[in-house]
């Protein structure tokens, strides 16, 4: 890994501690640098989805072009992606007539998928014990049964045993012990995974 | 040959082998030597000078060998030791060892060793120094010419020999100064070759030493030795008297050499390796009269094989070493340069060898089981200063006469047989009787917390092969059977469409309310409070999949603030949610016909960079966005009348199908806008996660899901608000959805455990 | 203005700087500690040859993390393991795919991938279309990614990257093929769901040890040491603000 | 006439996807495929819309903006656009560190100020007086508890025995068991709520097909 692209890791390395120290320290000379900087980064964020979405085009167009194994759903990426295209470049993103294609076509595809994760949820918990066998799975399928009964609303009704209520109620908070302990894990892992950029041991940009 | 016998153990070897089945020994010395010249090791030597404390594995791997051979082999082992050394340094010992079996063999035919094969090498190989003084190289010819049984004449060449030496030493540099005092002796030889030759040196010493075996040795000259040498001379005199002839010469000696000694008392433990690995053997040709009986000896009472020492041996070699050893006392002083160079380096390769017994940790233990023989205790030097060869040779003292004894005895001349005309070679019958019990030498090893733990290392590598390797097979994935899968979907449809048509929730409608819901409505409906015409900045940060399930909630939280005549401005960080706050407006406007949706909300629409833009937004809202989604100058907005800042706004709503993204807005936003009423309308899977967030004060309100939903319809007593068809499929799914996991972790659990009982049964 | 939690942080950041630095340097040397063996990344070598051996695919997914979000730290740790993932079956007969739901984070997979190549002296086999967009949206990137696990015979998915729970809609189209999956994300729904949908889940913080696990270098060694020599001092700090609490002086 | 077209338009693409749960077929690649085009292409049009036209292309007309400012995103900007084309690939290296340098000090400053600073006091906050009463001592204790067991779990690294695995102190190793209970409590209620959530939505999304099916009938 050594020696590959110098300029680039100077470069990450120098805008990266610009920015963290106009975090630190808003001074007049960081803090409008930091804003500059955030600003172009937003921009390149948005050339680079555009890169990447044309790569994404062009790989569908090769797919459907191919002389062997031809990939003739690409064609229905194709049908999707230029109307979109065109029509909102025509239009603007804004428009009435543009809106449809997300709650005529992205809604409802979108929700089937997630509605289709129920099934695939319970066929995974159904599962879980065949497949990994351990206290902590049975835990985890224990906790979920009860969160599921406590989530479904049958208790919040007069009618349902008060003392079910009250110790439904009093493991809502249990979770938060550990969501805690493992957010604090992953900001620890996340601190340095920033510094090793920082330090250019992790180049992902080089090539 | 079929077959090489070990010079160090005497066992047979294959021919082949290069090193000795039983021993380790270097078996084929010659081809090794001159494949590698010391020119080439010596940067080896260097590095090991600079760092002269041995390997911790070197040590480990031989000190049991040599523990062992210590406790099974007795008295043996203890005559043995001294010849570990041989097989050592491979350069320049072996060879002499080689010539050694050769000589022994010639022997029968000619007694004259000159024309023995081996001589020309060795005169080679001399340095020049040696070559230059006459008496080492006429030493041969007067060898030659007069039997060891006439060692006057040998004696003045000698000593011409020695005072030529004793003229260039007095011509000669500092002692000190190694370096440069070896040109004067090694004239026109480039130092690689004063390197490699040296070691030839070493081994040379011993000839003259045996040159001068024959002469009869005043006892008193011994006492006069003593006195300038060191504790080390001392040790090495008590077992050869010899030593005493070569006093006169000491005498001349100059100041500066016994300065020398005096100060570089550290040298002699360092000098002596190259004495030690100078082989008592040597195949110089002055030692045949000695050596080659030897080793005939050997050929007819020992067959190969079998360990070549017998007490005779034992004992002429003994006193040729002792020879050897106040001979190069004798020669020391015009090689102390040379000496000091090489004595380190011999020392390290004697600690990276195969005679590990030697180095110098383990001299303490040694010291601890020395016998405490008066004499043997005067003998022993300070334990930094004791030379390893000695320490090797204690074991022999211990069962050898005690020295008083020892001079009667070798006041016996030989007079029959191969020794005919030796004295003191064969000890007698009553020396027999004399014999003290052997010294019961430690077997408990000084061993370091790194040395256990490369041991341990060593142990588990070791198990480690012979442990099976698991084969590189991965796990079958076991895959959901199409039968299961078709089971669960069509339970789960049935019982949802069941609910949704029956429209009978299990239990009744909610009629307990958590805080954070109460909070929520409760803030979400009083806002008019707060301003006439409250502020509202809604955040809608919800993927199009999952806006059905917070549809219902959030038309109607939005419909509330409509009532309340509240100017909402809505902003996404997610491309297509703009998208979808319109529809959740337009929506929740057809509730309250009297609101102007496009004069009093703003849709600010998407925010780039997620977070980062949130930030910058948060910091200066009417910077970041310039401009409406429709494209409209968004500060000319009637919503965004009179907002400079972030802290205009009198309440944020967010509606979030993520607990990331919620937690984007309170870490970004949060901060800026702390006393200001935050509410959030989440989905069920964001609920535990903003569960911190909620106790900590940082979320004001809270509904989340199709519950969440419920209640603030309940809460805020919307007639016809609650969709009954929607709560019963929910309720009836969920619970669906428990048992199956129930059962099946049941059913999964039965299953592992029956086969295990049956298996149990069997047994 | 400058605030005590931002002193705080800089102290944090030079003390982990300067400790990474230490550690990196002394970790040439054989440390004198280890890591605690976790058995999805045996299982993930274990994968990983067989995918070779057999000639399949293995099968990347970075996430939809943009690089300027918070959560992308998840993404450039999924990108090291690609790095490492690529270098050793490079030689297999089908490269590994490495699949994005971000445009820069596509870009960045594409740089590592040709680096990779490029360090193994076998560029002529990189294909950019090996580090792909399969969708922009969540949703849409999962649904692009499912044809790759029915078409492209992949034996192996690693998922590393930031995710929600639509997750588990790829983990079951692999188990559908019998996939290996080993699963991390930084995300609490997406790990929820990994840990019931994937075989080897990566939970929480494992996530930023993987590179470690994987080998890729000392420096990475010495940032899961430097992560756990301050996990010491956030628990301290816990207790700390604990008894602050109980004080009243929060 | 449209909105009805658009209805039945998601009603057959619902059909198509929910088809899925038997197993894939060609419909549902169809409505995938089509959905991944139409969010990539709209996607793209909000990109140009609401970030390149307003923040690349409005400054070229600003007289005001320095041309320093406006050049340097124009030339990152074209330099990415180089990777296009894969001999000219190389150059959009340094756009990209740009973008991973910025994203780094995000990293670090979400995951000091955003996560850990923040937690730490929500840990010391639930024993403050106003949150006592929710919770509880008790409560907040075992809060406390979980949440540095949870922690105690993650510890990789441990003391190197030759011969021996690498294994943590027995109490660590206890601790770390403890919080595996918590981690797989947490885990449990997550995925609870993901399958409240799909589960709604699947609901809505049958209430749907049943409601356009009820308009089908006379």
């Amino acid at each position: 890994m050594a020696m590959r692209s110098p300029i680039a890791t100077a470069i990450a390395i120098g805008v990266g501690v610009i920015v963290l120290l106009g975090y630190l320290f808003p001074l007049p000379l960081l803090d409008p640098l930091r804003t500059l900087f955030l600003d172009w980064a937003i921009i390149l964020a948005a050339v680079a989805g555009l890169v990447a979405i044309l790569n994404l085009f062009r790989v569908h167009w090769q797919k459907l072009s191919a002389p062997r194994n031809r990939d003739y759903y690409s064609l229905f990426f194709i049908l999707g992606f230029v109307p979109t295209l065109a029509l909102g470049l025509l239009y603007g993103s804004g428009d009435a007539r543009i809106q449809p294609l997300i709650t005529a076509i992205q809604l409802p595809i979108e929700a089937s998928l997630v509605g289709l994760l129920t099934i695939t949820f319970a066929i995974s918990a159904v599962r879980l014990m065949a497949t990994r066998r351990s206290w902590i799975s049975g835990l985890f399928l224990a906790s979920t049964i009860i969160f599921l009964l406590a989530g479904s609303g049958i208790f919040l009704s007069d009618t349902a045993p008060s003392f079910l209520r009250n110790t439904l109620g009093a493991l809502n908070f249990l979770p938060g012990a550990g969501a805690r302990g493992i957010l604090l894990g992953i900001a620890l892992g996340s601190l340095l995974t920033g510094l090793r950029v920082l330090l250019g041991i992790d180049r992902p940009y080089s090539e | 040959m079929d077959t090489v016998i070990c010079p160090q153990c005497g066992s047979v070897n294959p021919s082949e082998n290069e090193r000795c089945q039983w021993c380790l020994a270097p078996l084929h010395p010659v081809q090794d030597s001159g494949q590698e010249p010391f020119s080439v090791d010596l940067p080896d030597w260097l590095k090991d000078i600079e760092a002269p404390s041995p390997p911790p594995e070197s040590t480990e791997e031989e000190l049991p060998d040599w523990l062992l051979a210590l406790r099974q082999e007795g008295e043996s082992t203890s005559l043995e030791e001294p010849l570990q050394p041989e097989s050592e340094p491979e350069g320049f010992l072996a060879p002499d060892l080689e010539g050694f079996l050769s000589l022994g063999k010639e022997k029968k035919e000619t007694p004259i060793v000159p024309s023995s094969p081996p001589e020309p090498s060795e005169s080679e190989t001399f340095p020049s120094w040696v070559n230059q003084s006459e008496g080492l190289t006429h030493a041969p010819s007067a060898f030659e010419a007069v039997p060891t049984s006439q060692p006057e004449e040998g004696l003045p060449d000698w000593l011409k020999a020695l005072r030529e030496k004793e003229e260039l030493l007095e011509g000669g540099t500092p002692i000190e100064s190694g370096e440069e005092s070896t040109p004067p002796t090694l004239a026109g030889v480039p130092p690689t070759l004063e390197v490699e030759k040296s070691p030839e040196w070493l081994t040379d010493l011993p000839s003259a030493s045996t040159e001068d075996k024959g002469f009869e040795i005043s006892e008193a000259a011994l006492e006069e030795q003593e006195p300038e040498s060191s504790a080390v001379n001392r040790a090495e005199s008590l077992e050869g008297e010899p030593s005493a002839a070569v006093v006169p010469p000491f005498t001349e000696i100059p100041e500066d050499l016994t300065a020398w000694y005096e100060e570089e008392p550290v040298l002699f433990p360092e000098e002596q390796p190259p004495l030690t690995s100078t082989p008592p053997l040597s195949t110089d040709e002055e030692t045949l009269s000695v050596e080659s009986l030897d080793a005939e000896g050997e050929r007819e009472e020992f067959p190969l094989g079998t360990p070549p020492f017998s007490e005779e041996e034992y004992a002429a070699w003994l006193d040729q070493l002792n020879l050897e050893e106040t001979l190069i006392e004798e020669e020391v002083p015009p090689q102390v340069p040379a000496f000091i160079e090489e004595a380190p380096t011999e020392t390290t390769l004697m600690s990276e060898g195969a005679v590990p017994p030697f180095i110098e940790s383990e001299l303490p233990q040694w010291l601890a089981e020395t016998p405490t023989d008066e004499s043997v205790e005067a003998a022993v030097a300070p334990t930094a200063e004791l030379p390893e060869w000695l320490e090797a040779m204690r074991p022999v003292e211990a069962v050898a006469p005690l020295p008083a004894q020892e001079s009667e005895e070798d006041a016996r001349i030989e007079t029959s047989g191969p020794l005919a005309g030796y004295q003191g070679v064969l000890p007698g019958e009553p020396e027999a009787l004399r014999y003290s019990r052997p010294p019961v030498h430690a077997v408990r090893l000084n061993v370091s917390e790194k040395q256990r733990a490369y041991v341990a290392l060593l142990e588990s590598l070791v198990s480690a092969e012979s442990a099976p390797i698991s084969l590189r097979v991965q796990k079958p994935i076991s895959t959901t059977s199409p039968v299961l899968r078709l089971a669960i979907t069509l339970l789960l449809a049935a019982v949802l469409l069941l609910g949704l048509t029956s429209g009978t929730p299990i239990s009744g409608l909610p009629s307990l309310f958590p805080a954070e819901a109460v909070a929520f409505a409760t803030t979400a409906n009083t806002l008019a409070s707060v301003h006439p015409a409250p502020r509202v900045l809604v955040g809608v940060e919800v993927d199009a999949g999952f806006l059905p399930e917070i549809r219902t909630a959030s038309v109607n939280v939005l419909s509330d603030l409509m009532r309340q005549n509240a100017r909402l401005v809505f902003i996404t960080t997610q491309s297509n949610a703009s998208v979808l706050a319109i529809t959740l407006a337009q929506q929740a406007a057809q509730q309250v016909p009297e609101y102007a949706l496009s004069e009093q909300s703003l849709h600010l629409g998407y925010l780039a960079g997620e977070a980062t833009g949130l930030a910058a937004f948060a910091h200066q809202p009417t910077i970041a966005v310039t401009t409406t989604w429709d494209g409209q100058v968004a500060s000319n907005a009637l919503p965004l009348l009179g907002i400079t800042g972030l802290q205009d706004f009198d309440a944020i709503l967010l509606v979030t199908d993520s607990g990331e993204r919620a937690r984007a807005w309170l870490e970004q936003v949060r901060p800026l806008f702390p006393e200001r009423p935050l509410l959030i309308i989440a989905s069920a899977q964001a609920a535990p996660y903003l569960a911190p967030y909620m106790q900590s004060g940082q979320v004001t309100g809270l509904i989340s899901g199709l519950v969440g939903s419920m209640m603030y319809t309940r809460l805020t007593q919307k007639a016809g608000g609650e969709n009954p068809a929607l709560w019963s499929a929910y309720q009836m799914g969920s619970l669906t959805i428990a048992l199956l996991i129930l059962l099946g972790g049941l059913g999964s659990t039965l299953r592992a455990a029956f086969p295990a009982s049956k298996t149990t049964s069997r047994r | 203005m400058i605030s005590f939690l931002s002193v705080m942080a800089l102290v944090i950041i030079l003390f982990s700087v300067g400790l990474l630095l230490f550690l990196s340097l002394r970790a040439k040397r054989r440390p004198r500690w280890g890591l605690r063996p976790l058995t999805a990344f045996s299982d993930l070598s274990r994968a990983i040859g067989l995918s070779v051996e057999e000639g399949t695919r293995l099968h990347l997914t970075l996430g939809n993390a943009g690089l300027t979000q918070p959560h992308s730290a998840s993404a450039l740790v999924g990108l090291q393991a690609l790095e490492r993932i690529t270098a050793v079956s490079s030689i297999s007969d089908r490269p590994p795919l490495a699949t994005s739901g971000e445009g820069s984070l596509a870009l960045l997979s594409q740089s590592t991938l040709r680096a990779t190549y490029r360090l193994n002296n076998a560029l002529d086999l990189y294909d950019p279309n090996r580090g792909r967009l399969t969708g922009v949206t969540p949703l849409s990137y999962i649904a692009g990614a499912i044809p790759i696990a029915y078409d492209e015979d992949v034996s192996a998915h690693l998922m590393i990257g930031h995710y929600g729970s639509e997750i588990g809609l790829l983990c079951e189209a692999a188990t559908r093929n019998k996939a290996f999956t080993l699963a991390a994300s930084d995300s609490l729904e997406a790990q929820a769901v990994l840990f019931a949908a994937a075989q080897q889940p990566l939970i929480g913080e494992e996530l930023f040890a993987a590179p470690a696990y994987l080998q890729t270098g000392p420096a990475h060694l010495a940032s899961v040491r430097v992560q756990d020599i301050l996990r010491w001092g956030v628990i301290a700090a816990l207790v700390l603000s604990a008894l602050m609490g109980v004080l009243g002086w929060l | 006439m449209t909105d009805a077209l658009w209805t039945l338009v998601a009603f057959l693409l619902t059909l198509a996807v929910l088809s899925y749960a038997i197993g894939d077929n060609p419909l549902f690649r169809i409505a995938i495929y089509t959905f991944v085009g139409v969010s990539a292409g709209y996607l793209a049009v909000v990109l140009i819309d609401h970030i390149l036209i307003p923040k690349l292309i409005a400054p070229l007309g600003n007289s005001g903006a320095s041309w320093g400012i406006v050049a340097i995103p124009w030339l990152l900007s074209l330099l990415l656009l180089a990777r296009l084309v894969p001999r000219l690939s190389f150059l959009g290296t340094l756009p990209l560190a740009f973008l991973v340098g910025v994203g780094s000090a995000v990293i670090i400053s979400g995951a000091l100020f955003g996560t850990l600073f923040g937690q730490i006091q929500a840990a010391g906050l639930s024993f403050s007086p106003p949150q006592r009463e929710s919770i509880g001592w008790i409560g907040g204790l075992i809060l406390l508890f979980g949440t540095i067991t949870t922690l105690l779990y993650f510890q990789f690294t441990a003391r190197r025995t030759p011969g021996k695995p690498v294994t943590r102190p027995p109490w660590v190793e206890v601790a770390a068991k403890i919080g595996q209970a918590f981690i797989a409590i947490t885990l449990g209620a997550f995925f609870a709520g993901v399958i409240q959530t799909s589960l709604t939505v699947l609901i809505t999304r049958l209430d749907f097909i049943l409601q356009f099916l009820k308009t089908l009938l006379p």
